[in-house]
C-alpha cells in the first residue's frame, strides 16, 4: 500500500545526507566535548563549535549566540523562565500570545505560581497577534514578550518582525518560538528584532534530541540546568554530539534548499487545498496567505477528528489533529477531552468544530500521494456523517427549511 | 491489523461499525454526550416483552466511541431489560479488548446511553 | 600510531549492535510518539515502550518507573529539585555525600537561595561515606537524600544498599547517581532501596541524548520540564526516539554482557594498577578493592595533572582528570584553578596534589593499549618532575637531609 | 599537530620547551604562583649591563603554564632590563597565538615572574 506521511510538523524524516554527517560521530569520533585534554575529546569540541557556526549562519546569528539544548521544549523553558528570572527583581509581568505551544503556555504555569501577572494576547479568525495589542500590552515592568513565529496547528505566520520592533521600542525582551518555521521559511535575527529564538532539529530533517535557543548578545537568562560548564554556563549536561553535528548538517541543507523545498510544498499544498474545497462544510483554519509552505488545515462539521484520522490512516494516509503535543491519548484526560486551545483561541464554535486536521507536507511527498488523500477523504466523510446524529438532525433541519 | 491506539476489536468495530442507524418508532431512545466535548451518542432500542430485539445507534466521536457503541449494540440485542440494565461500562471496555485509559470515557458513554435508553422505554411504558 | 582511549567514565563509544538497533529510527520509523494516531506515531510508541521496559529490566525496575530524559545530568537536577519540590512544605533539608557530581552539587545552588538547608556528608580517605553519619544526619524534616553509587574520579563505590535501608527507615526520599556504574556492574532496585535512580546512555555503550530517572513508585517529584504530555507528566518534549531505543538495546547488552566486561576490565585494571607502583611517589586513590571494574586513578606528586595528560595524549594515551566535567577549560577559572572537589573531599593536601588522573578501560580495551600507557608514564613523569621547581626543591632536601 | 585544547605554538612550546634549567648564581630569580594552585614558575636571569644575557625557568603546571615559561624567557634574552619590565602578559599570549580564556592566568604568571625577577635583580644591585 501507498503510504503518504503528512505529519511533517510534528516530526520530520532525517535527510540522508544529514544522517552522513553524524555518522562518524556515533562512531569514530565519540568524545565527550568536556574532555578535550585529548585528540577523541578535541574532536567533539570541533564538531560542536562547527554546528554552532552552521546553526548561527541559518538565522543571521553569531556562533556565540547559540546555545544546544535538548529540544523545542527545552529552548521554549528555558527562553519563558529563563528570561522571567534573568529580567531581575520588578518585572514580574510576561505577555504571550493564546496560540503559543503547550511549552511556552504551560512554563507560565510555575510563573503564575511565583506570582508573575500573565497577559494573553487574542489573534484574530486567522490566528494573526495584532501588533497594536502587543504595544498596549507591554509596559516597563514586562519581563518577556513570546510569540511564535509560525503556529504548528493552523500554519499561520505571525507579524514577529513588526512585533518585535515594537518590543525593542518598548525595551521587552522578546521570544519567538520558531519551532515550525526555522529551516522552511527565512528566519533572520537581523530583520526579526529577536532576543530569544527556539529552534529544533527534528522540525527540518534534522535529528530528535537537537534544539537550540538563540540568545542575542547581552540578553539576560537564567539558566534552569545545573552541573558542568557546558554551553557558556547555560546548559549543563554532556553534547548530546552526534545530534547537535545533524542539526548544523541540516541547517547547512536548509539554508541552501528551503526556497526550492517551499517552491515544491508550497505547488503541492495548493492541489491539496483546492481539491479539500469538493468536500461541502470543510472550513479551512489559518491565514489564507501568510502561511507555512505545504501546511494545509481545517475543520470538517459533523466529523469528529480523530476518526477522520484514524480512517485516513487505513487509507495509508498519515495527517494529525493540530499539534502533536495536545493529542497525546496517553495524556491526561481534559487536553483530550476540549476541543484544540488554537481554534478556540481563532473563534471557531466548538459545538460544531470538533476537530482540527492539519496536513503538513514535507520535501519528499509527492503528487501522487496528495491524490491519494484527496480521493480518501469525501468517501470518509460521507462515512463518518453518515453516522453522526448530528449530521442527521441537520439533514432534517435542512429538509424542513427547504 | 492493529494500527493507532486501539486494540484489534477496536479497530474491528470502529471500521465496520455493527448496527448503524436508526429505529424508526424506537421504544426507547437514549442520548448522551455533546459534540462539543467530542463525543455523542444516540440509541435506539427496540423491545418487546422485555426483551432488547433491536439495537441502533448513531455516533459522532473518535474511534472509541463508536467502538463502544457497536460493541454496547451488540451485547444488549437478546438481553432481557434487567440484563441490559446491569452492562456497565467495563464491561464493554472489556469486551473490546481495552481502552485506552483517556478513553475510558467512551465506554462510559456506552453504558450511559443504554441507561437513558431504557429510562425512556420505562416512562413511555409507565402507563 | 595505536591510540588507547582509557576515559571511558566520560563517555563510551557506541556499541555497533546498539546502533543497528538504533538505526530504523532515523529511516523507515521516524515518527513523533505523540502522533500516535497514525502508523508513524505508533511504531514510535511501541519503540519507546519497549526501551522502557528494557532499561527496567536491567535495574530491575518496572516498565512504568522509569521516565526518559536527555541525559544524567537532567535526571539528577529533576531527582534533586524535584524531590525537593515535590516533599512539600516542611521538608526543606537535603542530605548529599561530598563527592557528588556537579550536576547535583551545583543544583544545591537554587535550593540553597530558596532557604534550604543542605547537609554534606564527609568521606573517608577511600572516598567511602559512613553509613552511620548518614543515620545521624536523616531527620524528618529531610526531603531527600543523595549518594552516588560509584564516583566517576576515583571509582569508589558506595554502600547504598546500606544508606538505602537507613533512609527507608527514616522515611526520607533516596537518590542515588548510577551514571558510573549502571551497565558496568549490578544496579537493581529490588535490592538497593532507593527511590530515585539516574541512568546515562552513554556511560554503558549507549548512545548521548539519553539518559533515565528510576522512580519508584509512590515517590513524589515535580516535574522541570513544561509542555506535552510526554514522559508520564515528568518530561515534556519529543522523546529521543533513536536514542531512547539505543539505551534499551544498551541496557539489554549489559544485562546480558556485564559480568564478562566485568571480567575483562579487572584483569586489564590490574596490569595497570600494578604496572603504576613503579613510578615513585604515585598515589592511587578511591577504595583498593570496592571500586568500579577498569577504573585506576591517582595523583603523582611533583606531576601537574594536565601536563600529564597532554603528554599522555601526544603518544596516542587519552585519559583523563577526574570528572570530565570538572575540567572543562572554557568554562570559568574558578573550577580549573582549584583541585577536584573529590580529592579535597578525600582530604588529599592540596599544595602536593595537582592533578588527579584517572583512567577509566572500557570492554574494548586491550593488553597492548595498557602497555603503550605503561610504557609512557615513568618517560613523563620524569621529563615534567625534571622541569619542576617543586621537585627540584624536594631533591635537594633529599640531598641536605641524606 | 595541533592537539588538544592549545595552538601548534602553545603545543611546541610546551613539548620542547626551551631554556628549562637553573642558572647558578643568577643576578635575578623570581618566583610566582603556588602548587597548590595549580602552577608555579621560577624564572632565573643572567643581566650584564643591563641586558638579559640568558634566562631559564623551571615550571610547575599546565601546558599554557610551561608554553608561556618557554616563550618568556625566549622574548627577554636580549632584550634590555627595561624592555623585558615593559612585556606584558598580552605580549605572551600574543606571542603563543593566544591562550584559552581559562588560561590567561598563566600568562600573567610569566609577566609576573619577570617583574619579580627584575625587581630581585634591582635589589641585589640597588647598592
Ligand atoms: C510551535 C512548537 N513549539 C514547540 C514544540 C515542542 O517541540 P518538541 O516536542 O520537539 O520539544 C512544538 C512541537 O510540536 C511546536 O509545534
Ligand atoms: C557520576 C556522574 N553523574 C552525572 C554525570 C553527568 O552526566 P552527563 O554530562 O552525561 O549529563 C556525570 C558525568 O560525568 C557523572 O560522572
Amino acid at each position: 500500500m501507498t503510504k503518504a506521511f503528512f505529519d511533517h510538523i510534528s516530526t520530520t524524516p532525517l535527510d540522508p545526507r544529514v544522517f552522513e554527517a553524524m555518522r562518524p560521530y556515533f562512531f569514530d569520533r565519540y568524545g565527550n566535548p568536556s574532555s578535550h585534554i585529548h585528540d577523541q575529546g578535541q574532536a567533539a569540541v570541533r564538531a560542536v563549535d562547527q554546528a554552532r557556526a552552521e546553526v548561527a549562519a541559518l538565522i543571521g546569528a553569531k556562533a556565540g549566540e547559540i546555545v544546544f539544548t535538548s529540544g523545542a521544549t527545552e529552548s521554549n523553558n528555558l527562553a519563558v523562565l529563563g528570561a522571567a528570572e534573568g529580567a531581575g527583581a520588578g518585572k514580574r509581568r510576561v505577555v504571550v500570545s493564546d496560540v503559543e505551544h503547550f511549552s511556552v503556555m504551560n512554563a507560565l504555569i510555575p510563573l503564575r505560581n511565583a506570582g508573575y501577572e500573565v497577559t494573553v494576547l487574542p489573534v484574530d479568525r486567522n490566528g494573526v497577534v495584532d501588533p497594536d495589542a502587543v504595544r498596549k500590552a507591554l509596559r516597563a515592568d514586562t519581563a518577556l514578550l513570546s510569540v511564535m513565529h509560525a503556529n504548528s496547528e493552523i500554519g499561520t505566520i505571525e507579524p514577529v518582525g513588526q512585533i518585535g520592533q515594537i518590543a525593542k521600542e518598548a525595551g521587552v525582551t522578546f521570544h519567538v518560538d520558531a519551532t515550525a518555521s526555522a529551516g522552511h521559511i527565512p528566519v533572520d535575527v537581523r530583520e526579526i528584532p529577536a532576543d530569544l529564538v527556539t529552534l529544533s532539529a527534528h522540525n527540518f530533517y534534522g535529528p530528535k534530541g537537537a534544539g537550540a535557543l538563540y540568545l542575542r548578545e547581552g540578553t539576560k537568562v537564567a539558566p534552569r540546568t545545573f552541573g558542568g560548564f557546558q554551553e557558556m554556563g547555560y546548559r549543563a549536561g554532556t553534547e548530546n554530539v552526534p545530534a547537535v553535528v545533524g542539526m548544523g548538517a541540516a541547517a547547512i541543507l536548509a539554508g541552501r534548499e528551503m526556497g526550492a523545498w517551499a517552491e515544491h510544498l508550497s505547488r503541492l499544498g495548493k492541489t491539496l487545498w483546492d481539491g479539500l474545497a469538493a468536500i461541502p462544510m470543510l472550513h479551512y483554519t489559518g491565514h489564507p496567505s501568510e502561511r507555512l509552505p505545504g501546511h494545509v488545515s481545517f475543520w470538517v462539521e459533523h466529523v469528529e477528528g480523530e476518526s477522520l484520522l484514524l480512517f485516513l490512516n487505513m487509507k495509508g494516509v498519515m495527517a494529525a489533529s493540530g499539534s502533536a503535543c495536545s493529542s497525546n491519548l496517553r495524556g491526561h484526560d481534559e487536553e483530550d477531552l476540549v476541543a484544540s486551545p488554537v481554534l478556540r483561541a481563532i473563534g471557531v464554535p466548538s459545538d460544531i468544530c470538533t476537530g482540527s486536521i492539519t496536513f503538513s507536507l514535507g520535501k519528499g511527498n509527492t503528487a501522487d500521494e496528495v491524490r491519494l488523500a484527496l480521493d480518501a477523504l469525501p468517501g470518509i466523510v460521507d462515512r463518518l456523517r453518515a453516522m453522526s446524529p448530528t449530521y442527521l438532525d441537520y439533514q432534517k433541519r435542512q429538509v424542513k427549511g427547504g | 491489523m492493529a494500527a493507532g491506539p486501539y486494540s484489534e476489536k477496536v479497530m474491528d468495530h470502529f471500521m465496520n461499525p455493527r448496527n448503524v442507524g436508526e429505529i424508526e418508532s424506537a421504544d426507547g431512545v437514549g442520548e448522551v454526550g455533546n459534540p462539543a466535548c467530542g463525543d455523542m451518542m444516540r440509541l435506539y432500542l427496540k423491545i418487546d416483552e422485555g426483551m432488547v430485539v433491536d439495537a441502533k445507534f448513531r455516533t459522532f466521536g473518535c474511534g472509541a466511541a463508536i467502538a463502544s457503541s457497536s460493541m454496547l449494540t451488540e451485547m444488549i440485542k437478546g438481553k432481557t431489560v434487567d440484563e441490559a440494565r446491569a452492562i456497565t461500562n467495563q464491561h464493554v471496555a472489556d469486551a473490546l479488548d481495552g481502552l485506552p485509559a483517556v478513553k475510558i470515557h467512551c465506554s462510559v458513554m456506552a453504558e450511559q446511553a443504554v441507561k437513558s435508553a431504557l429510562d425512556d422505554y420505562a416512562k413511555k411504558h409507565a402507563g
